[in-house]
């Protein structure tokens, strides 16, 4: 299974709410972008409208063409709302 | 002084002041967030703030930089509480010292824009007939 | 609780914390002014703060009065210290609370301007060279 | 001298160093406005320049023709400058 990596996955706010998880390990081929990881694996269970949130890897704010590693930590960030 | 925190601990403004004390400064302007006791006209008993810790504080530090590149401040201080929080509760404070007024003014209003905008935190309101809602949640409107 | 008054005491930020705290005010905005150890580039070790105190408090009160009717705020405190005050010692405090930020920060940014525009109040500058000179003095400049 | 008042004039500031003294007692015909009591006992001592400054009569604001009365308090208002 070298061809495989897994990416810790971070839900917040309503996000987790939504995946009933505030953590989720995630296998994905290796190559696979953040876009990918959304389509395929956040979608289908965050809603459309999470397409339009922010993501951060490693704690860092990310676009959607970034390459994943094995061991990144993805954050979905949905609308914030501090204060 | 400059001081960008996330914390569980009370806010002290006390702190605050002593860290943005300077001889250079005759100006020094705050902003205190509190828990209200409603939202858009419901009862609120208290909010939870969830935050991604690690971004939030990386995000805190970047704004409290920007402040001082952009705004002639000399201290800055920006700390932001988790966790659940009753009504009357500060949430949130910035603190800002410069040599005169109008840009302490504007530090201090830009430094709460810009951390609700960007710091990944999150508000769910607790009702006062005992259910929650997160904030900006979509569904939560349904 | 509102709070407008001259005073020869320190003034006191956790006072005017106190007086302001409300469950429905969700904003609170703060204005310090201090004394900077210079003025327009000369060295100052401290100022004396002379007052006409009877009318200098009719003032505070009635800038406090305008700020509550012109906005909206609930609560708001204007204090003034007058005497020989040191550098890095609080002059002068403005404290208003409200329900959203907007209005917290035009209120207090309103009643500092209109202090020092109006209250009867005036500054005699201590140069550390140990001379002294009256703000705004024609004559001081010769 | 019963068609004479006496009125408190109050000095601060650089107005007070002008006049060497922040109380001074004037006697004045009755009748006097605030004007008068400017132009003939003030003027000459404070400068042209506190023509345009501000002036109370008992603790409120008053205009130059104010009607000033026996045991008034005058205070003159150089350009304040608190904070």
């Amino acid at each position: 299974m070298d061809q495989n990596i897994s990416v810790t996955t971070l839900f917040f706010s309503f996000a987790a709410d939504r995946m009933n998880a505030r953590e989720v390990s995630v296998p994905l081929p290796k190559g696979s972008t953040l876009g990918q990881l959304i389509a395929e694996h956040l979608l289908p269970r965050l809603g459309s409208e999470s397409q339009d949130w922010l993501f951060s890897v490693n704690q860092e704010w990310a676009s959607k063409d970034r390459i994943l590693h094995d061991g990144d930590e993805v954050a979905v960030i949905p609308p914030v709302s501090g204060g | 002084m400059d001081i960008m925190r996330l914390t569980e601990a009370p806010i002290d403004v006390n702190e605050a002041l002593a860290a943005i004390a300077d001889p250079a400064c005759g100006a020094q302007a705050f902003f205190l967030g509190l828990v209200r006791n409603e939202f858009e006209g419901r009862a609120s008993a208290g909010i939870f703030y969830d935050a991604y810790v690690g971004l939030a504080e990386k995000e805190l530090v970047q704004i409290g930089q920007e402040l001082k590149a952009e705004f002639d401040i000399r201290h800055v201080v920006l700390i932001h509480r988790v966790g659940d929080l009753p009504v009357g509760t500060a949430s949130v404070l910035v603190a800002v010292a410069s040599g005169h007024r109008p840009e302490a003014f504007r530090a201090a209003r830009e430094g709460i824009d810009r951390i609700k905008a960007r710091v990944p935190i999150w508000k769910q309101e607790h009702w006062a007939n005992g259910t929650d809602s997160w904030h900006d949640d979509p569904s939560a409107l349904t």
